[in-house]
């Protein structure tokens, strides 16, 4: 029995979480630096792990098991594979920007009764996401990850609905009434999902008897576990409701733009960055290992959702006036090719999915935050209120053009490595889907463009004069966020590494390999 | 030595690194560290291409491999580095009229603070051109390809602070995009069908694959062409780049970024020529563009936008010529260098001029300024001899051997295209010659009249030391510029005849593209002729409009083909109506759709089940005795209901 | 006679006072209703115990009596102490809480 | 046991030979019986105290004898699971009237830990401002004066408090523990009466909004009578069917394997439209009881007059009971008619579920809202139920278990949230509580999301636990529909949430007492097990599973 690790990486920042709700309304500083630190040290837990991980080993590894509720036919099984790995880093890596960033977002203005402690209360409840999320990533048990997938909702359900972006057009009473819809919305869209999908688990269990995903996904292998079609489809369904909805998938996105839009910049950057993300990855684990089968039979129609959410979600990009409903219209067109990649059931693709989930991460990260301390600093969301910031503020405005550059994936910077993995992947098998996705290239370059536009050039704008350049904590969190994007865009082979053996085994439970080239130009 | 090669896009890279990141502290140098970049580069390049040389003709391909970029399974990308005949002609073109251009703006951008940034801007650009003509895959190529077109919007849009800059940064990039689209896809389809996009194999095994698949790819990597160079359809963009400073119309948009698509479908010659239908689409775009261009060029009162029509007319006679085939595809590259000399000479002159008068752009205002800015006078007069091909001089040979070639393609086509290109050469001489005399002959113009055109950056130079209202006073442009520009005059003068002497350019290149000698119906002498005749009745035209008659300071109303020339042929209107518009309306109404539809779904559903709630509520009326009717017909029902179970 | 009749009629009673227990407003008549409807419960438990010959019924009968005594006893206390607060016994008056 | 023997402790008198020579006592297990009889007679003394023992000690008096019988007769009940009654020696006691079996003693066990719960938030004492510098409790200072009256201003002056209601707990609590061990219809009629009728009086002893109150308890006690009537005639119709009033000797007739038929009986023997009717009015009264739809609409009317502790406790403690005999009448007598009453059970569970959640959406009273959300809780029970097969009483067992610590616990936060009328139970004025007290807050919102069965809660187990079993049990539908209405349900839970949350606090808002460590003990008891039974079910569904076997 060696270290825990994987269990370690997820309780330490839920300790990390309760600690920072402990500490007394005074001290909020403190608060804020045992977030920070405790984010780090997990980031450092989640390096050891994609160290221990050997990308040609088995295919779960740090594995753990123990008995939880054998009523139930669950146990507490942990297991990474390189694709959960990858998530985990990625997840591990974001949560100290975010921290960083939201380092004045939970400031009280006014003091509520004493015991009223707002910032402990933002910074608890970011690490408590990281907990589970991180969990939900390692747990090879369904019922396990159903738990976490679930419980997530809540913390996420109070970031957004409790703290919001500061100046608001309509003022606070607006803003107030606003966020707690936007947060209703995102709490119910999800639950309605997870709930369709906990009828599926509970059927599941009544066919499977237990919840391993190992064990499961091998008796489908040798067929010692059969479902009848329509159970399989059924149980499909359920699950990829819930992910879709939490991915999003068009048309389940509508939560999205609200939720980002009335959060402030971290948590949307929480949300759309790290949150969503297991629903993306639990289509890649979950869909295709236990259900391969109906996961094909879905694939077509599952394709073409994709690709509506591609070309529809930018298109209402390129129709918002607020800049974080851009950011999210434009997330929901990424989430499109990420699971349009999935689906694909090609290793260029899936490997590309991966990589757009990690790159996708990291460039809405940057460009999300850097918008955040745009409109931090003008106290506006709309796009109207801004022009000529280059000509006050030139770092901001120069980071925030890299970002909108990996937002519409320029060649050299990583979104593009999995942009065209993805669209490789999907042409190779459906070429009309490959071809009208590549149009997502062109409205992606409209809507970023647009947007750097008319925030930062043109006449500067007389509200826009006295703009502060970027804070030197402000740099901390988007330097090496941009330094990473250039580094995986040049050289993204350490994370392929990682990933591809994973793909190969999922792309194996599927029973689907890559299709052969008309040509054999290349000598084997 | 193929390591150099790295260094050849490292050196510019490195300074646009520096310059970009170093901060306010490298403003008093930046501009050298840029100039001594571009010229590292060069000067490797010279050495490579003296390496070369060494070699005999079928060794002279270095591939120098770096490292694997992306590895998926059988998609292997790697960053590899090819450099052969072909891309060493672009390198020298590339690094040598780039580092003119980089001294040039020294002078130039001189009182611009922002100076070090646009130096590292500059350097960006050569790098990524670099990599666009030295990469040894299409992924590579395709990295390139987007670089120069970044680089190309964060120039055109240098002066951020003119919204039309800005715009017209944008509009590049997305036509651009529309462009690289065709080019990703044209990859796409190469994996599909080689399992590679590596230069090698593709081109290598090219014939294996089925035509149509070819043909496919071959149209695509058209419609990339077309993005980067400009031609129709894909053109637009070219006439609103030169809202960026002089020097980037100089180096950009006339020598060498555009050229980039002729680059790309000569380098996949291997693949058009084993699909003829799309050859035959490539010449009909190429001609269609070398009239449009030629047309819009003549009816432009903007010196920039007369010269930029001309460059989308010249880059047409290349893509023409790309068509060709076998026939034309050394001609197309010769065309291109010869181009780059010349245009890029026009160009700088273009922007002495300005630079003179108060960055006035308008022919309309210039006049007889040849006493004022004699050099300028000279190198521009000896630029416009070449580009009108006028005997001896560089654009001469280029463009004779292209529409030679044109005629040689046979066939009634080969007759369509061949008069396409004489038409061209004598609507060439026509426009060239109108900005010659507009500009340097005729009455002076600008005399008393303030010519501060009103949206001219105050970064300009001129303007900081002349007020609002002030009258222009042209003088020539300062040693640093004029020198670059000196150069170039004798790139235009002597190139063409330098690389015809015993074929020697042919004889270079043919190992790259291969070449074929098509059966021309007529003799290269008549050919010659016919161009001659057709340059004169050029110029006689020209002559007759705007030499013999003043030339009216505010343009006349003109005729129909006139105001739809100014207008692009009303290209832009097209396309703001249909595709700007009309995405506006798509847009706006998918917002709508968005939130009363699918928002509306749900919460429809949420608020029926409200409804349902209220009305189910009121049965609550707090009566007991309804309380007890409800147990009551529960029981009833109940028992009724069991019954019913045993009796079915 | 046959027992049977005695199940109808005591079918019949509990459905006069079910009904009763419907139409009536004062709490009291109600409340004597619901006492009927026990009390043809007891005649339907007599008469069956008669046709079972064994006294199960009959000894049931004399517990449902105590049970509903002590029912009266608790009932008579609220109604009564609604009657007291209110000046009224009708159910209907009573009908604070709703929706 | 012969059938001859069945209710020989009603009728062994009656059927002896001679009268008068030899009466052969019925054999009563005392030990066996040994919980209900110490509540009982600590009930009892409980009367007694009140005649004898000066009022102002009255109070700890009662306190203090109903705390030390409610251990007690935990403690008994351990001690009977523990040897073994609950699984190898469950039988029937006191010849065939009561049975000692799993379900009884894990049903017992969780009554009385509720009423011990509930005994502390009865005895709170600190939450209403002091009268006359006597401490008082939630009940009326003297039931029988007429409110706003001058007796009672008197009463309440004198510091009279109404230590009946401990007595009257214990009463309640007796009665609830027969019924789901009740093992034939007779004691399960007398069990249901005898935990009816204090309820009846608790309700109408509300210190606060007395019209409400009183108003509560004839609605309560009307319907209930009227449900008891029903039950009874189902029972006398059964009696017709079986000739016997045991449960196992009706399971026997049903089935059809009846030992020695005789002659007497066979003109209404197996008359099934007699056993018809019959279960199905009895089942009704149970319905009645649990508060399922279309039987529910006492349950908010009487929820939000009830003075709260009673109501907390009659929402946990009725339900345990009532869902016990509930499984004790269709596993052990009609298991032979399943595919009669399974249907019939569907429709119900069904309508009960979707009823229960979607007209709670619209409530503005937190009391009513909570008892349209056990309205939709005993849907979910239901869906249990009707699983019919040892996984089922199981989840069944375990979801009432988790269930009852929840809603006392949140009744109890309810208590807390007061102004100047009393308990401030209308919604808006809960608005931005999260920012006045976060701690209550927190705990509240702890059990709503439990009520709303989010994962880590005991609501969560509990709900999965029941919809597998009825998944198993072929009932996907319900589990679908069951889904579907928690998601509706979900909605409500939030809304409050928001509403302490989000909402900004109302300048005139209620302020939150605070509480003696009675209710802090009932409010953290609650906490804890809606934690702990959440992420670490296994050992309670272990317990449940053991318990999960009817003895016959």
């Amino acid at each position: 029995m060696s270290f825990p690790l994987l269990t370690a990486t997820a309780v330490l920042p839920a300790i990390g979480a309760v600690a920072t709700a402990a500490v007394p309304a005074a001290q909020r500083t403190a608060a804020k630096w045992l977030a920070l630190l405790v984010s780090l040290a997990t980031l450092a837990l989640a390096i050891t792990v994609l160290v221990r991980f050997d990308p040609n080993g088995g295919r779960y590894q740090l594995t753990e098991s123990h008995a939880w509720i054998a009523d139930f036919g669950v146990r507490y099984e942990l297991g990474v594979d390189g694709i959960a790995v990858a998530l985990i880093a990625l997840t591990a890596l974001l949560i100290p920007f975010i921290v960083l960033a939201g380092w004045h977002d939970a400031d009280p203005l006014e003091t509520g009764s004493r015991r009223w402690r707002p910032t402990q209360g933002f910074f608890a409840l970011i690490l408590a996401v990281e907990a589970m999320v991180i969990i939900s990533f390692e747990a090879t048990d369904v019922f396990l990850f159903y738990i976490f997938f679930e419980a997530m909702l809540i913390p996420m359900y109070f970031l957004i609905g409790g703290f919001g972006d500061r100046a608001h057009e309509h003022g606070e009473e607006a803003a107030s009434t606003q966020r707690s819809y936007a947060a209703v919305k995102f709490l119910l869209y999800n639950l309605v999902g997870g709930l369709i999908m906990l009828a599926a688990v509970i059927g599941l269990y009544v066919v499977a008897g237990n919840f391993s995903l190992q064990e499961i996904a091998q008796a489908r292998a040798n067929g010692s576990l059969h479902m009848a079609t329509s159970t399989e489809r059924w149980l499909f369904l359920g699950f990829f409701f819930a992910f879709a909805v939490k991915a999003p998938l068009w048309p389940l996105h509508t939560w999205l733009p609200n939720a980002m839009q009335e959060s402030t910049a971290p948590v949307a950057v929480l949300i759309t960055a790290v949150v969503d993300k297991v629903g993306t990855f639990a289509m890649l684990r979950f869909c295709l290992q236990l259900f391969p089968e109906a996961s094909k039979w879905a694939t077509p129609v599952i394709l073409v959702l994709a690709l509506v959410s591609i070309v529809y979600g930018a298109l209402l990009a390129v129709g918002q006036r607020d800049i974080k409903r851009l950011v999210a219209y434009a997330s929901i067109s990424h989430f499109g090719f990420i699971i349009m990649g999935i689906f694909a059931m090609t290793s260029q693709g899936q490997s590309g999915a991966t990589l757009y989930m990690v790159n996708h991460g990291i460039s809405t990260a940057a460009w999300m935050l850097l918008a955040g301390f745009l409109i931090s600093r003008r106290g506006s969301r709309l796009i109207a209120d801004y022009g000529g910031v280059q000509k006050v503020a030139p770092v901001l405005a120069g980071t925030f053009l890299i970002g909108t550059l990996a937002t519409l994936s320029l060649p050299g910077l990583a979104p593009f490595v999995s942009e065209f993995l993805v669209l490789v992947g999907t042409f190779t098998r459906y070429p009309a889907i490959g071809i009208i996705g590549t149009f997502g290239i062109v409205l992606a370059a409209l809507y970023a463009l647009v947007l750097y536009q008319r925030t930062m050039t043109g006449p500067v704008k007389p509200e826009v004069s006295a703009m502060p350049d970027l804070r030197v904590r402000e740099l901390l969190v988007v330097a090496p966020l941009i330094v990473l994007l250039i580094f995986l865009g040049v050289y993204p082979k350490p994370v392929t590494d990682i990933v591809n053996p994973a793909v190969k085994s999922t792309l194996s439970d599927v029973h689907k390999t890559d299709p052969k080239p008309e040509v054999e130009a290349v000598a084997k | 030595m193929e390591n150099l090669i790295a260094l050849l896009v490292a050196a510019p890279l490195l300074g646009a690194a520096v310059l970009l990141c170093g901060g306010r502290r490298l403003d008093a140098v930046g501009h050298w560290i840029g100039t001594l970049m571009s010229t590292a580069s060069f000067v490797f390049g010279v050495i490579l291409f003296a390496d070369l040389l060494g070699k005999n003709a079928e060794h002279r391909t270095l591939i120098q491999h770096l490292w694997t970029w992306i590895p998926v399974e059988s998609f292997q990308a790697d960053v590899t580095f090819r450099l052969d005949q072909l891309s060493m002609t672009f390198v020298l073109l590339i690094t040598g009229v780039g580092s003119l251009i980089h001294l040039y703006s020294v002078g130039y951008m001189e009182h611009d603070e922002r100076r070090r940034r646009f130096f590292g801007y500059l350097n960006l650009f050569l790098a990524a051109m670099l990599l666009l003509v030295l990469a040894d895959n299409y992924l590579l190529l395709y990295v390139g390809w987007e670089g120069v077109g970044l680089a190309s919007y964060l120039l055109i849009g240098f002066w951020q602070h003119k919204p039309s800059a800005a715009t017209a940064a944008k509009k590049a990039f997305l036509v651009n995009r529309v462009g690289d689209m065709g080019l990703s896809i044209a990859i796409m389809l190469m994996f599909a069908t080689f399992g590679t996009f590596a230069f090698g194999p593709v081109l290598g095994h090219a014939t294996d694959a089925s035509e149509g698949k070819l043909t496919a790819i071959a149209l695509m990597l058209l419609l990339a062409a077309c993005g980067k160079s400009a031609q129709v359809p894909l053109q637009s963009w070219l006439g609103d780049a030169m809202e960026g400073p002089t020097p980037v119309s100089a180096l950009i948009h006339a020598a060498t970024m555009v050229t980039a698509g002729v680059y790309l479908i000569v380098r996949s010659g291997a693949i058009f020529n084993a699909a003829p239908d799309a050859q035959l689409v490539v010449t009909v775009v190429g001609a269609v563009t070398l009239l449009f261009g030629a047309i819009v060029g003549c009816a432009k009162d903007d010196i920039k936008k007369a010269l930029a029509g001309s460059t989308m007319s010249q880059i047409g006679y290349m893509v023409l010529a790309a068509g060709l085939g076998p026939i034309g595809y050394v001609f197309a590259i010769m065309h291109l260098v010869t181009h780059g000399f010349f245009k890029a000479g026009l160009f700088l002159g273009a922007g002495s001029v300005m630079h003179g008068m108060n960055d006035e752009v308008d022919m309309r205002k210039y006049g007889g300024l040849r006493k004022y800015m004699p050099v300028t006078f000279i190198t521009f007069g000896l630029g416009y001899l070449a580009i009108i091909g006028f005997p001896g001089l560089s654009g001469f040979f280029s463009k004779d051997k292209i529409i030679e070639a044109a005629f040689a393609k046979g066939g009634t086509e080969g007759w369509i295209l061949g008069a396409c290109a004489l038409v061209g050469a004598a609507i060439t001489a026509f426009y060239m010659t109108r900005v010659m005399l507009m500009t340097f002959f005729g009455e002076e113009r600008w005399k008393n009249q303030p010519t501060r055109s009103p949206e001219a950056p105050s970064a300009e130079p001129a303007a900081e030391h002349q007020g609002e209202h002030a009258e222009p006073h042209p003088h020539e442009s300062p040693k640093v510029m004029t020198i670059p520009m000196i150069v170039l005059a004798f790139g235009s003068v002597f190139a063409g005849f330098f690389f015809n002497l015993g074929d020697r350019f042919l004889h270079w290149l043919e190992p790259v593209t291969g070449h074929s000698e098509g059966d021309s119906p007529l003799s290269a002498a008549t050919v010659t002729g016919a161009t001659m005749v057709c340059l004169v009745i050029g110029v006689g035209i020209a002559y007759a409009m705007y030499g013999r008659r003043p030339v009216p300071s505010v343009a006349p109303r003109g005729s129909l083909l006139t105001r739809a020339a100014r207008r692009d042929l009303l290209q832009d209107d097209f396309n703001h109506v249909v595709l700007v518009r009309g995405g506006e309306h798509l847009t706006r109404s998918l917002v709508y759709v968005d939130h009363t539809l699918v928002d509306g779904v749900v919460n429809g559903t949420a608020a029926s089940v409200g409804g349902l709630s209220g009305r189910m509520r009121k049965l609550q009326n707090g009566f007991a005795r309804s309380y007890a009717v409800s147990m009551f017909g529960g029981a009833a029902v109940l028992v009724a209901a069991t019954l019913l179970m045993r009796a079915v | 006679m046959n027992p049977v009749n005695y199940l109808y009629l005591s079918a019949l009673l509990f459905t006069i006072g079910a009904t009763g227990v419907l139409i009536r407003r004062n709490a009291i008549v109600v409340f004597m209703c619901i006492e009927l409807m026990l009390n043809a419960c007891n005649l339907a438990f007599v008469t069956f115990s008669r046709m079972h010959g064994n006294l199960d019924g009959q000894i049931i009968a004399f517990f449902t009596m105590v049970v509903a005594a002590a029912e009266v006893v608790v009932g008579l206390a609220i109604i009564v102490s609604l009657f007291r607060t209110r000046h009224s016994a009708s159910v209907d008056d009573a009908s604070l809480m709703k929706l | 046991m012969s059938a001859a023997a069945v209710h020989s402790l009603w009728t062994t008198a009656a059927t002896a030979a001679d009268p008068i020579s030899k009466i052969n006592a019925p054999k009563i297990e005392y030990a066996q019986l040994s919980p209900t009889l110490i509540v009982v007679g600590a009930a009892i003394v409980g009367v007694l105290v009140e005649a004898f023992v000066p009022r102002k000690s009255r109070y700890y008096a009662q306190v203090f004898v109903s705390l030390v019988a409610l251990v007690a007769a935990f403690a008994a009940v351990v001690a009977l699971a523990s040897d073994g009654y609950g699984t190898t020696k469950a039988h029937i006691a006191a010849m065939g009237a009561i049975a000692v079996d799993g379900p009884a003693l894990f049903l017992q066990g969780t009554i009385l830990l509720a009423g011990l719960v509930g005994l502390f938030t009865f005895a709170e004492r600190r939450l209403d401002p002091e009268a006359h510098g006597n401490r008082v409790d939630s009940f009326a200072a003297q039931a029988a004066s007429v409110p706003g009256s001058d007796s009672e201003k008197a009463a309440v002056k004198a510091g009279f408090t109404t230590t009946e209601v401990f007595p009257l707990l214990l009463f309640a609590i007796a009665g609830m523990l027969v019924f789901p061990s009740a093992n034939d219809l007779l004691t399960l009629f007398v069990a249901l009466e005898v935990f009816s009728l204090p309820l009846y009086l608790m309700c109408a002893l509300a210190r606060r909004k007395r019209l409400m109150s009183q108003e509560a308890a004839v609605k309560y006690f009307l319907l209930g009578a009227f449900a008891s009537a029903f039950t009874l005639f189902g029972i006398a119709m059964l009696y017709g069917y079986a000739g016997s009033v045991s449960y196992a000797r009706i399971a026997q007739v049903v089935d059809g394997t009846v030992t020695n038929v005789d002659p007497a009986l066979a003109g209404t023997m197996g008359n099934d439209a007699l056993l018809l009717i019959g279960g199905a009015m009895i089942l009704m009264g149970l319905l009645f009881k649990v508060g399922a739809v279309p039987f529910h609409m006492w349950t908010p009317d009487v929820y939000q007059g009830a003075p709260t502790p009673v109501t907390g406790f009659m929402a946990a403690a009725t339900k345990v009971a009532a869902f016990g005999a509930l499984l004790r009448l269709l596993y052990v007598v009609l298991p032979g008619m399943r595919w009669d009453w399974r249907p019939v059970m569907w429709a119900v569970a069904i309508v009960t579920m979707l009823g229960g959640a979607i007209v709670a959406i619209t409530q503005t009273d937190i009391k009513r809202l909570l008892a349209y959300s056990s309205i939709a809780h005993a849907g979910f029970i239901l869906a249990g139920v009707i699983a019919t097969s040892k996984d089922g009483v199981s989840s069944v067992l375990f979801y009432l278990a988790a269930y009852s610590f929840v809603t006392i616990g949140a009744f109890a936060v309810v208590t807390l949230v007061r102004d100047a009328g009393g308990e401030a139970t209308h919604l808006s004025k809960w608005a931005g509580l999260g920012r006045r007290s976060p701690l209550v807050a927190a705990v509240f919102a702890v059990f709503l999301l439990a009520f709303a069965g989010i994962p880590l809660t005991s609501g969560f187990a509990g709900k999965f636990a029941v919809f597998k079993a009825a998944a198993e049990g072929g009932a996907a539908p319900l589990v679908v529909i069951g889904v579907i209405s928690s998601a509706i349900a979900a909605f409500f839970y939030i809304r409050v949430i928001v509403l302490m949350f989000f909402s900004e606090p109302r300048p005139e808002g209620p302020t939150v007492a605070v509480p003696s460590p009675l209710t802090m003990t009932a409010i953290g008891l609650g906490v804890v097990v809606t934690l702990v039974l959440g992420v670490a079910p296994q050992y309670f569904l272990d317990l449940a599973s053991q318990a999960s076997v009817f003895v016959r």
